[in-house]
C-alpha cells in the first residue's frame, strides 16, 4: 500500500532550512489555566477498514482505539480516534509514524500531516471552563474522561480536543487560523480566570 | 444623607456605605445596594421618563424587570452610553451618571407633549390612515418627523471598549428563577449530588422573599432564609450559582440561553472582567420557577408618576428602606395590596384610604389593615388620578356609579393581582392552559423535559410552593438520570414553612370608570401608551385576532413585551368581542425574555475573532515586503507587492511582465488540496470528474473539471498521480471545503464499495509558484533526486524529492503560460524554501507576484478562474472545455445533467475573448454586451465581462466575457454600453498570448 | 441548538457540530446517464419537504465526519432516531402509534 | 369602503373613534366560490386584490388556517429592491417595486413605503465583479443601481464602519435608492380592506385539509376545517406550507421549507438612515420608523416548520451585524422570531400553472417575497383570471426544473476561485 509514495516523504535527517512552525514559542497564563504553543509533531491521517487495525496497531507501536471518543498512548505516540475509520496519529518522541505504516500491507491510508495541524495545551484548574469559552461539548470528565479524544468547534473554527490529565487538555488546529484558536483560548482563559 | 424617603431602620443596606450619583445632571446620594430606581425614589424623584407616543410624564411602575416606564441612558463615559436601561434594573455605583431620555428640551418641560393634547388624533392605528397626501410629503416629511419622534433612548455612537465572555456548560438541573420555589428546588436537587445550576436575574436571591415580610422558613425570616440555603447551595462542588443571570431564551432540547451582568454594577469595573457573560446551558432537566408578575389597574391617568404596582412599594421600602411617599392610596382588587399598605403604615407612612374594588372580601390583612386604622372603601373604584408630573389625588367613586370623592395622596399603590411568568415555559413550546377560576394562564402541556413550580405554575400560597418546588427538584435530579458529584453539604430536609402571606385573585381587562363608554386615557400597555379604548377600537375596526389586535395598537410590543399589559389587553379585546378569554388567545412569548446586550450575544466574535483569519506559512515574508492582501473567503492573499512609489497598476504590469521575461515567485498554498488514497482511487476519481483517470501514468498531471449533479462546473484544478493508488488533486482556494465535502458525500453514502480514503492536505503543503523562462534554472541547483530535464520532468508532470533538503512534490505545471514549476513542500518549512528560491531568483532577477498578476497573466492565455469566468450556471461545454470529458465514460458525477434540454441548447452564453477597439480602454468586469447599443431601454443583453484587464505584456486591455452563441461570433463586433458611452468590442478566441504555447517549454 | 445523536459517535453532539445533508433515501441511478428527464427532475429537484416526519441526511462534519440518516419530526424538531448510512429506511418508528 | 384621511380621523376623533368600520369582514364561507385563494398573506391577499380590481372576479375566498398576514408577511424584515440580475427576476420584482410607489393611495392605506435606499456591501474583489455584474445589467434593465466608493457608502449610512482594519473591510457598495422598507402588517391589512370592499371573502381560521379534484383530474374545490369549498380555480400560496397543499392535490414540489430568523433591537432615535445588506458577511439592517434595528440574515440549515431556530444563528447574525457596525455591541436585542421560507432550487419563485387543471401556485419566495408582494399578486391574478401566465411570470413555471432553464441568482453570485 501506498510504499513508493510514502518512502520519498519520509523526514530528511538534515534539512538546510528550518522548520518555522506556526506560533512558535507562543504562550499566556491567567489565573488557574495557561495556553501555551506545544513543539512540533510529526502526525499522520490513519484510514483503515476494521480488519487492518490490527497489523497498523502492530507496526505503530500502539493500539489503535476503537471506542468512539477515545484515545491510546505508548512511548510519545498517541492515536485519536475521530471517526469509525479514522485515526490521527501524534508522534511526539522524534518518531515518523509514517514511516512504520508503510511496512504495513492491509489496507489503509496513512497520509503525512506533521505540518499541517499545530497543538496548544490548555492547563490548570480553569482548562475546562476556557476551552467551553466556545467549545459546545460537554468536558466534564464524567463525559470527557481523561484520555477522551474528539473533533469537535471552538467557536468558529475545527479543533482536535484531546484531554491529557484531569485539569489539561491538548487542542490541536490547522496551522492557517492558528492565530484564532489561540487568541480564542486566550480570552476564554481571561475569563475562566475571572 | 441618601434621601429625605429613606426609612431608618427600614431595608437591608447598609445607610453607611453611600454612593453619588446624577440623574439629568443633578447630583444625589444613594446607598451601595439601591437600585438607580430606589435611590431617585429615596431622594423623592417619580419623574424619570417620558412615554413613547403622547410624551407624558411617566415615573416607576415596578421595582423589577417588567418596568416599561423607568428607561434612561446610563453614560460611563464617551464610549459607554447605554440607552434604554431600566431604572430599576440597574444597581447603583458610586459615580453612576444616568439621563432621562424622549424629552426636549428637558423632562419636565417637554416639547414632544403637545402630542398628548392632540392625542384623539393619534388613536390606535391612525398612521395608516393618513399622510398619503401629498405623496411626495411620507418620503420628505412625514417619515422623516415620525423617525424623530419615535425611539426612545440614543444608539452609541463609538466602538464598545467592553468586552464579553461565553461559555457554553451542562447540568443535570437547570433552575430557573431563586425565589422560594427555586431555591427549594435547587436544594433538593444538590442534595442528591447531580449538577445544579440555579440563576436569577436579581443582584440578590429571595425573589417576592425581599419583599414579604410575612414568610418565615425554617425559624427564619423567609429573607433570611433564602440567605442562608444560597449560603449552603453556593458552597457545594456540584452547584453553580448565577446571580445577575437572566434566562432570555429557551430552546430545543432544553438549551437555554442566560446572561449574566458580571460588572455593570461595579464603580471600576476593570479590564479583565467582562461586562456580560452568555451562559449556554444544556441541562438534562429545567425547573422553572420563574414566579409572577404583578398587574395595574387599568383607570383614568394610571400613568402619573407615583402611581406603582403595590409589590414595588413594599420592595422599595422592605428592600431598600425607601418610602415611595408620605400620604398613600392604594387601589386593589385582590389581597396583596393590603401587605404594601400595612408595611407603609407600620414604617410611618400615612395611608389616605384603600380603594378595594371587590364587594365584601375578608381575610387577615384585611383585618390587620383595619386594625392599623387605615380607611377601607369597598366596592369603589379609582375613576382617574390627579396631578401631571406627580399624582396629587385620586378620585374615588362606587364602582357602579355615584358620587365622586376626591382623596388627595402623593403615591398610589396599585393591585389588579398576578400574572405566572410562563414566559420560558411557552418558549420551550409548552401550551398553556387557561383557568377559568383564577382568570390565569399557567401550564398545560408540557413539550421538553422540564417542570415548573411555585407562582409561575399557579400554585399560591407559600407553603404549596416549597412543598411542590422540593419536590419536583428531587424528581428532576432522579429523572436525570446523573451520576452523583457529590454534594459537600449533609444531606437537608424540606425547608418548612412556617409562616406565610394569603393570596387571593384578582381582575383582568378595565376597571370600572375606564370605558367602554368613556374617552379617558386608561392605560394598558404604558410605554407604548395603548390604552384601553384603543383596544377596543382596534376590535371595532376588525381585528378579532389578539395578534392583529396587538400589532394594530402595539400593545405588548414595548421594550416591556407586555410583562404588565398583556392580560388586560386580552381581557379587553375578550370583552369588546364577547367571547371568553381563551377562544382570543394569547400572542406568542418571543425571547429574550428581557432585552439581551448584542454584546453579549457576539460575546467573543468581534473584532479578529470575528471570523477566523487564515494565512500562508509565507505570510510574514509578504508582509515584510510590503505586499497588499486581498481577502480570499478566510484567506489573506498577496495581492501585488509595490516597490515604492509603484501604484497597483504599475506593480502589477511589473510582476507581469517579469514572470514572461525572467521568473516569479507565487504563493499559492492557499489552493485546495486532497490526497486520494486507496486501490480504488483512480475509479473513484472517473465518479467525481468529467475526465478520464485510469490511464493518467504515475507522475503525470491532469486538469481536472468537476461537475455538481446538474451538470454545471463546480470546481477545477490540476491532479497528479503519485502513484497508482495515489493521487494529489488540488480545488481553488475558496472550494476547498465545499469539493472535500462533496466528494466525502459521494465516497461515503453512494460509492461506498470504493476502497479509497480523502484527506485534507492544504495545509500541509506550502505551494511556491516558479513560473517563467528561468523558473529551472531557480529551482534546479537546490532540488535533490529530481532530473530536471524537459525529457525525465515534462510539462504536466509530477516527482517527489527533496529541495533544500526537505521533501517537496514538486510539480511541472503552469498557470502562465511560462515554463512553471510548482514547488510543494511541508508546510513549516515554507518560508525558509520560499527564503532560498528568492535568493536563486535574485541571481536571475526573478519577482515576487501576487495574485492580481496571477490573474492578469491566466486570462493572457485564456485560462478560466472557476467562480470568476464562471458562475453557477456554466457548463464544460460553455466554458470551452469539452476536450475535458471523458466522451467514453459511462458515468460520472453531472453527466445526465449536462444532457439536460436547456443545457444543450443553441445559442448558450460561451466564453470567449473580448479586444476592444481602443487597445487602451479596459473594459469593467460585469460589464454587459449587447448586439444593439442604440436600442432603447430595457435592452437585450447578449451576455458580460467575466474577466478584464490591462495587458503589459500584449501591450493592450484583454477580456474574457460569457456571450451568447459566442463562439459563433468569433470576428463579430459586439457593444458594451457604459454610462458615458458605448465601448465596441470585438469577440475573439481566449487566447492573446503565445496561441501556440510554445512558451511552456521556453 | 439541536443535540444531534450521531451513531457512529454513539452520543448526543451539538448541532455545531453538524450540517444537514438534505432529505435521505433518494438513491443515485446506477445507469445515470440513461435516467429520463423526469426521473432526473425527481432524483435532483423533487423533495417531500413533509410537515411530519422527515428522513434526512446529516454529516458529523465537525466530528467523526460520517454521514448519517435521522428521522425528525419537523413540526417540532425533535429527533426521533438516526442511523448510519447505507442502511434502510426503518420499517418501523420508535415510539410510533401508526 | 369609507376613504381614510386625516379629515377622517379628525371626523372620528370628535366621537371617540366610534365610527370606524371593519377593515375587513368576517363572513362565513359559501358553498362555492368562482376562485379561492389558499392562504391570506401578502401575497394571497393581493392576488384577490387584483383579481377583484383588475379582472372584475370578485366571487372570491381566501382561506387562511391562521390569522391573516400571520405568516412569512407578519415575520421578514420588510426590504423591498428589484436591483436583480437577470432580466426575469429583474422584471418581476421591478413590476413590483414600481406598484410599491403608489400602493398607499391605490389602497388608501399608509403602507409605509420608504424609498431610503438598500445598500449591498461590497468585502472583496469578487464582490465587487458581482455587484458590478448587477449594477449593469440593472442600468441596461431601466432599474436604479449605482456604485458607491466605501466613502461614499459611508456618507449615506454614517454608522457604517469602512475601516480598513476590520477583519472583512468595505470596499465598496451598490445602492438602490429606490429600495427601502414598508409595514408589513398594514400591506396585508391594506390589501384585505380593499379586497373585502369589494366583496371578497377572507375565511381566517379555515385550514385546507384536501384538494378535491374530479375523475378528470380537474380541480373541484377544497375540504377544510369549515367543510368543503367548491371552487374551479384554486390558487396555493401557502408560502412555507405550499408543498404540503401541493401534495394534496397529487403535485410534488421542487421545494424545502427552512426556519428563517429575525430580530429587533429596542427602539432608539434615527441612526441607520437605510437598508445594508451584506452577503459575505451575511446579515442584513434596516431601522423600523419606531427606531428599532430590524435585523436578519440567512435560514437555519434543516427543513422545519416549527417557527423557531437555534440561537447560534442569531448569533452568527448579530455578530456580522457588530463586525459592520460595531458601535451597536451596547444596543439590546427586544424580539426575535421565525418564519418558514420555501426555497426552490435555483431560489427563483414559482409562479405558474400546475399540471392539475384548475390549480395554480404561487410559491419558492424564499427569503425575499414580501418585496414582492404586490407584482406577485397582481400577475398571479392575471394568471388565474386568464387561465395563461402574465409575461412576467411566464419563466417562472415549474418545468424549469425538468428542462434545465433555471433563474438561479444565487449561482450567479457563485462564490469561489
Amino acid at each position: 500500500m501506498a510504499k513508493a509514495a510514502a518512502k520519498k516523504t519520509a523526514p530528511v535527517a538534515s534539512p538546510s532550512v528550518e522548520r518555522r512552525p506556526a506560533l512558535a514559542g507562543r504562550s499566556t497564563s491567567a489565573t488557574g489555566v495557561k495556553v501555551e504553543v506545544l513543539p512540533p509533531a510529526e502526525r499522520i491521517s490513519l484510514r483503515a477498514p476494521e480488519a487492518s487495525a490490527a497489523a497498523l496497531s502492530k507496526a505503530l507501536g500502539v493500539p489503535l482505539p476503537k471506542k468512539p471518543k477515545t484515545s491510546a498512548s505508548k512511548a510519545g505516540r498517541t492515536a485519536l480516534w475521530l471517526g469509525p475509520d479514522e485515526w490521527l496519529v501524534i508522534d511526539e518522541a522524534g518518531n515518523d509514524p509514517l514511516a512504520d505504516c508503510a511496512k504495513v500491507s492491509a489496507l489503509h491510508s496513512a497520509v503525512g500531516i506533521s505540518h499541517r495541524n499545530i497543538a496548544i495545551s490548555v492547563a490548570g484548574p480553569a482548562a475546562e471552563a476556557a476551552i467551553n469559552s466556545g467549545c459546545p461539548q460537554d468536558l466534564s470528565l464524567e463525559a470527557f474522561p481523561v484520555g477522551a479524544a474528539s473533533r469537535t468547534i471552538l467557536g468558529k473554527a475545527e479543533i482536535v480536543l484531546l484531554r491529557t490529565a484531569a485539569d489539561a487538555f491538548r487542542v490541536e488546529c490547522w496551522r492557517s487560523f492558528s492565530d484564532y484558536v489561540f487568541t480564542f483560548l486566550s480570552e476564554g482563559a481571561r475569563d475562566a480566570a475571572g | 444623607m441618601s434621601g429625605a424617603f429613606r426609612i431608618p431602620r427600614a431595608g437591608r443596606l447598609s445607610q453607611a456605605k453611600t454612593a453619588r450619583f446624577s440623574f439629568d445632571g443633578q447630583s444625589y446620594t444613594g446607598i451601595e445596594g439601591d437600585t438607580l430606581a430606589s435611590a431617585l425614589l429615596a431622594n423623592g424623584v417619580h419623574l424619570v421618563g417620558r412615554s413613547f407616543k403622547y410624551h407624558r410624564p411617566r415615573g416607576f411602575l415596578s421595582a423589577g424587570a417588567e418596568e416599561p416606564n423607568a428607561l434612561v441612558q446610563i453614560v460611563r463615559d464617551d464610549a459607554r452610553k447605554t440607552p434604554n436601561v431600566r431604572a430599576t434594573v440597574q444597581e447603583l455605583y458610586d459615580g453612576l451618571a444616568a439621563n432621562s431620555q424622549n424629552r426636549w428640551p428637558s423632562l419636565a418641560f417637554d416639547v414632544g407633549a403637545v402630542n398628548d393634547l392632540a392625542s384623539p388624533l393619534f388613536s390606535a392605528g391612525f398612521y395608516y390612515k393618513t399622510f398619503m397626501w401629498p405623496k411626495a410629503a411620507w418620503k420628505s416629511l412625514y417619515e422623516p418627523k415620525i423617525r424623530e419622534a419615535a425611539g426612545l433612548g440614543v444608539s452609541p455612537d463609538k466602538p464598545d471598549p467592553d468586552h464579553y465572555s461565553s461559555r457554553y456548560a451542562h447540568c443535570d438541573v437547570l433552575v430557573l428563577g431563586g425565589g422560594a420555589a427555586g431555591i427549594a428546588a435547587a436544594l433538593a436537587a444538590a442534595e442528591t449530588g447531580v449538577r445544579v445550576i440555579l440563576a436569577d436575574e436579581q443582584a440578590e436571591f429571595g425573589g417576592s422573599l425581599r419583599f414579604e415580610t410575612g414568610a418565615r422558613i425554617d425559624g427564619q425570616d423567609g429573607f433570611a432564609w433564602a440567605k442562608g440555603a444560597i449560603a449552603r447551595l453556593s458552597a457545594m462542588d456540584n452547584v453553580r450559582v448565577l446571580s445577575r443571570t437572566t434566562a432570555f431564551g429557551y430552546y430545543a432540547q432544553n438549551f437555554v440561553g442566560l446572561v449574566e451582568r458580571v460588572s455593570d454594577h461595579l464603580k471600576a469595573p476593570g479590564h479583565d472582567l467582562p461586562r456580560e457573560r452568555l451562559w449556554q446551558v444544556r441541562a438534562k432537566r429545567v425547573v422553572l420557577a420563574s414566579g409572577a408578575i404583578e398587574r395595574h389597574m387599568v383607570f383614568a391617568n394610571n400613568d402619573r408618576p407615583g402611581i406603582m404596582l403595590a409589590g414595588a412599594a413594599r420592595t422599595f421600602l422592605n428592600q431598600y428602606g425607601v418610602a415611595v411617599g408620605r400620604n398613600v392610596g392604594v387601589y386593589t382588587a385582590n389581597d396583596s395590596a393590603y401587605a404594601a399598605a400595612i408595611d407603609l403604615k407600620k414604617a410611618g407612612v400615612n395611608v389616605a384610604a384603600i380603594v378595594d374594588l371587590r364587594d365584601n372580601p375578608t381575610g387577615p390583612v384585611i383585618d390587620e389593615a383595619r386594625a392599623l386604622g387605615i380607611e377601607i372603601n369597598f366596592g369603589r373604584a379609582v375613576i382617574r388620578a390627579g396631578g401631571k408630573l406627580r399624582v396629587s389625588s385620586m378620585t374615588v367613586q362606587p364602582k357602579n356609579g355615584g358620587g365622586e370623592r376626591t382623596i388627595a395622596v402623593d403615591a398610589i399603590l396599585m393591585s389588579a393581582g398576578w400574572t405566572p411568568s410562563v414566559h420560558l415555559f411557552s418558549q420551550s413550546r409548552g401550551k398553556v392552559a387557561f383557568n377559568d377560576e383564577t382568570k390565569r394562564f399557567v401550564p398545560g402541556t408540557y413539550a421538553q423535559d422540564c417542570v415548573s413550580v411555585g407562582a409561575c405554575n399557579g400554585t399560591d400560597g407559600l407553603s404549596a410552593t416549597v412543598d411542590e418546588a422540593y419536590a419536583a427538584g428531587a424528581k428532576a435530579a432522579k429523572d436525570a438520570n446523573a451520576r452523583d458529584y457529590g454534594a459537600k453539604t449533609a444531606k437537608g430536609a424540606k425547608p418548612k414553612v412556617d409562616a406565610s402571606e394569603s393570596w387571593s385573585r384578582g381582575m383582568l381587562g378595565a376597571a370600572p370608570g375606564a370605558g367602554p363608554d368613556t374617552t379617558v386615557k386608561a392605560f394598558v400597555d404604558f410605554q407604548n401608551d395603548v390604552t384601553a379604548k384603543d383596544i377596543r377600537q382596534a376590535v371595532h375596526e376588525g381585528m378579532r385576532s389578539i395578534e392583529h389586535v396587538k400589532r394594530f395598537t402595539t400593545n405588548g410590543m414595548a421594550t416591556d413585551q407586555g410583562k404588565t399589559s398583556n392580560m388586560h389587553g386580552l381581557a379587553i379585546a375578550a370583552e369588546t368581542l364577547g367571547k371568553p378569554i381563551p377562544e382570543v388567545g394569547l400572542t406568542t412569548f418571543r425571547a429574550p425574555y428581557t432585552p439581551v446586550t448584542f454584546g453579549a450575544i457576539v460575546s467573543h466574535a468581534r473584532g479578529p475573532l470575528f471570523d477566523p483569519t487564515r494565512k500562508t506559512a509565507t505570510h510574514p515574508w509578504a508582509e515584510a515586503q510590503g505586499a497588499v492582501f486581498e481577502d480570499v473567503g478566510q484567506w489573506k492573499r498577496a495581492w501585488y507587492f509595490p516597490k515604492t512609489g509603484e501604484d497597483m497598476h504599475s506593480a502589477v504590469d511589473r510582476e507581469c511582465v517579469a514572470v514572461r521575461t525572467t521568473a516569479g515567485l507565487f504563493d499559492a498554498s492557499t489552493l485546495g488540496k486532497i490526497e486520494v488514497v486507496g486501490p480504488d482511487a483512480a475509479k473513484f476519481m472517473e465518479l467525481l470528474y468529467t475526465n478520464p483517470w485510469e490511464k493518467l501514468e504515475p507522475g503525470r498531471c491532469r486538469y481536472g473539471i468537476m461537475l455538481r449533479e446538474d451538470g454545471f462546473i463546480y470546481d477545477d484544478g490540476v491532479v497528479g498521480r503519485l502513484a497508482p493508488d495515489r493521487f494529489h488533486v488540488t480545488t481553488t482556494t475558496g472550494g476547498a471545503p465545499r469539493v472535500m465535502n462533496h466528494m466525502e458525500d459521494y465516497l461515503q453514502t453512494e460509492f461506498p464499495h470504493l476502497n479509497v480514503w480523502l484527506t485534507s492536505i492544504t495545509e500541509q503543503w506550502a505551494v511556491i509558484a516558479v513560473q517563467g523562462p528561468k523558473s529551472r534554472d531557480i529551482i534546479a541547483p537546490l532540488v535533490e533526486g529530481i532530473d530536471m530535464s524537459d525529457e525525465a520532468l515534462p510539462h504536466m508532470s509530477v516527482r517527489e524529492g527533496k529541495i533544500c533538503g526537505v521533501p517537496t512534490r514538486l510539480f511541472r505545471m503552469s498557470f502562465t503560460g511560462e515554463r512553471g514549476f510548482e514547488v510543494n513542500v511541508p508546510a513549516d518549512y515554507g518560508q525558509a524554501v520560499w527564503e532560498a528560491l528568492w535568493a536563486e531568483g535574485q541571481k536571475h532577477g526573478a519577482t515576487a507576484y501576487g495574485t492580481e498578476a496571477m490573474h492578469v497573466l491566466r486570462a493572457e492565455k485564456g485560462y478560466i478562474i472557476v467562480g470568476q469566468d464562471t458562475d453557477g450556471t456554466v457548463t464544460p461545454n460553455d466554458a470551452g472545455l469539452d476536450w475535458a470529458v471523458g466522451k467514453k465514460k459511462a458515468d460520472f458525477v453531472g453527466i445526465r445533467g449536462m444532457a439536460r434540454l436547456d443545457l444543450v441548447a443553441k445559442g448558450r452564453k460561451q466564453l470567449v475573448g473580448l479586444k476592444t477597439k481602443d487597445p487602451k480602454v479596459v473594459l469593467e468586469e460585469g460589464a454587459q454586451i449587447v448586439e444593439d447599443p442604440k436600442q432603447a431601454i430595457p435592452m437585450k443583453m447578449i451576455g458580460h465581462v467575466t474577466s478584464s484587464y490591462w495587458s503589459q505584456n500584449c501591450g493592450r486591455s484583454i477580456a474574457l466575457a460569457l456571450v451568447a452563441g459566442g463562439r459563433d461570433r468569433v470576428g463579430d463586433t459586439l457593444y458594451v454600453p457604459m454610462p458615458n458611452g458605448v465601448i465596441e468590442v470585438e469577440v475573439t478566441g481566449m487566447v492573446f498570448f503565445d496561441e501556440t504555447g510554445g512558451r511552456l517549454n521556453g | 441548538m439541536l443535540l444531534i445523536r450521531c451513531p457512529y459517535c454513539e452520543e448526543e453532539r451539538p448541532e455545531l457540530e453538524f450540517r444537514n445533508a438534505g432529505e435521505a433515501h433518494i438513491a443515485r441511478s446506477a445507469n445515470m446517464a440513461g435516467e429520463s428527464d423526469d426521473d432526473f427532475e425527481k432524483f435532483f429537484f423533487i423533495r417531500s419537504n413533509p410537515k411530519g416526519i422527515i428522513y434526512e441526511r446529516w454529516r458529523h462534519m465537525h466530528g467523526c465526519a460520517r454521514f448519517f440518516n435521522a428521522v425528525r419530526d419537523t413540526v417540532t424538531d425533535k429527533f426521533v432516531m438516526t442511523y448510519k448510512a447505507g442502511e434502510p429506511k426503518p420499517a418501523k418508528l420508535p415510539g410510533a402509534s401508526k | 369602503m369609507k376613504k381614510y384621511s386625516v379629515f377622517a380621523i379628525a371626523r372620528e376623533a370628535m366621537r371617540g373613534h366610534k365610527g370606524w368600520e371593519e377593515q375587513w369582514s368576517s363572513p362565513e364561507p359559501k358553498k362555492e366560490y368562482d376562485v379561492i385563494i389558499v392562504g391570506a398573506g401578502g401575497h394571497g391577499l393581493a392576488t384577490a386584490y387584483y383579481l377583484a380590481t383588475v379582472h372584475g372576479i370578485t366571487n372570491v375566498a381566501v382561506l387562511e388556517k391562521g390569522w391573516l398576514g400571520g405568516g412569512n408577511t407578519g415575520r421578514n424584515t420588510t426590504i423591498i429592491r428589484s436591483n436583480y440580475l437577470y432580466d426575469e427576476s429583474a422584471g418581476i420584482y421591478d413590476h413590483a417595486l414600481k406598484l410599491w410607489d403608489g400602493l398607499s393611495q391605490e389602497l388608501n392605506y399608509n403602507v409605509m413605503y420608504s424609498a431610503r435606499g438598500v445598500m449591498m456591501l461590497a468585502h472583496n474583489v469578487h464582490d465587487i465583479q458581482v455587484l458590478k455584474r448587477h449594477v449593469h445589467a440593472n442600468r441596461l434593465n431601466g432599474i436604479d443601481n449605482e456604485w458607491l466608493s466605501p466613502e461614499q457608502a459611508k456618507e449615506f449610512c454614517p454608522p457604517l464602519n469602512i475601516s480598513r482594519d476590520a477583519r472583512y473591510p468595505v470596499v465598496g457598495a451598490a445602492l438602490q435608492r429606490r429600495g427601502g422598507t414598508a409595514r408589513h402588517d398594514a400591506v396585508a391589512w391594506g390589501y384585505a380592506r380593499g379586497a373585502s370592499a369589494r366583496g371578497v371573502h377572507i375565511i381566517q381560521n379555515c385550514e385546507v385539509t384536501g384538494v378535491k379534484r374530479a375523475a378528470n383530474g380537474a380541480v373541484v374545490g377544497v375540504d377544510t376545517t369549515r367543510g368543503f369549498i367548491g371552487a374551479k380555480k384554486v390558487g396555493v400560496v401557502a408560502a412555507g406550507h405550499s408543498s404540503v397543499i401541493m401534495n394534496m392535490a397529487g403535485v410534488r414540489m421542487p421545494l424545502e421549507s427552512y426556519p428563517l430568523q429575525a430580530l429587533v433591537s429596542e427602539p432608539v432615535k434615527p441612526v441607520v438612515p437605510c437598508v445594508v445588506m451584506s452577503n459575505t458577511v451575511h446579515a442584513y439592517i434596516s431601522q423600523s420608523d419606531k427606531g428599532e434595528l430590524v435585523i436578519g440574515a440567512g435560514t437555519d440549515q434543516y427543513v422545519s416548520y416549527s417557527q423557531t431556530g437555534g440561537l447560534h444563528i442569531l448569533q452568527h447574525t448579530l455578530d456580522a451585524i457588530c463586525e459592520m457596525f460595531p458601535i451597536f455591541t451596547r444596543m439590546k436585542m427586544l424580539r426575535s422570531w421565525g418564519g418558514i421560507v420555501d426555497v426552490t432550487p435555483d431560489r427563483s419563485p414559482i409562479l405558474a400553472k400546475t399540471p392539475v387543471p384548475g390549480l395554480y401556485v404561487n410559491c419558492g419566495w424564499g427569503t425575499g417575497g414580501f418585496k414582492a408582494t404586490p407584482g406577485s399578486g397582481h400577475v398571479f391574478a392575471h394568471t388565474i383570471a386568464k387561465d395563461d401566465p402574465h409575461p412576467i411570470n411566464a419563466p417562472f413555471t415549474i418545468e424549469r426544473f425538468r428542462t434545465g432553464r433555471l433563474i438561479d441568482e444565487a449561482a450567479a453570485a457563485a462564490v469561489a476561485h
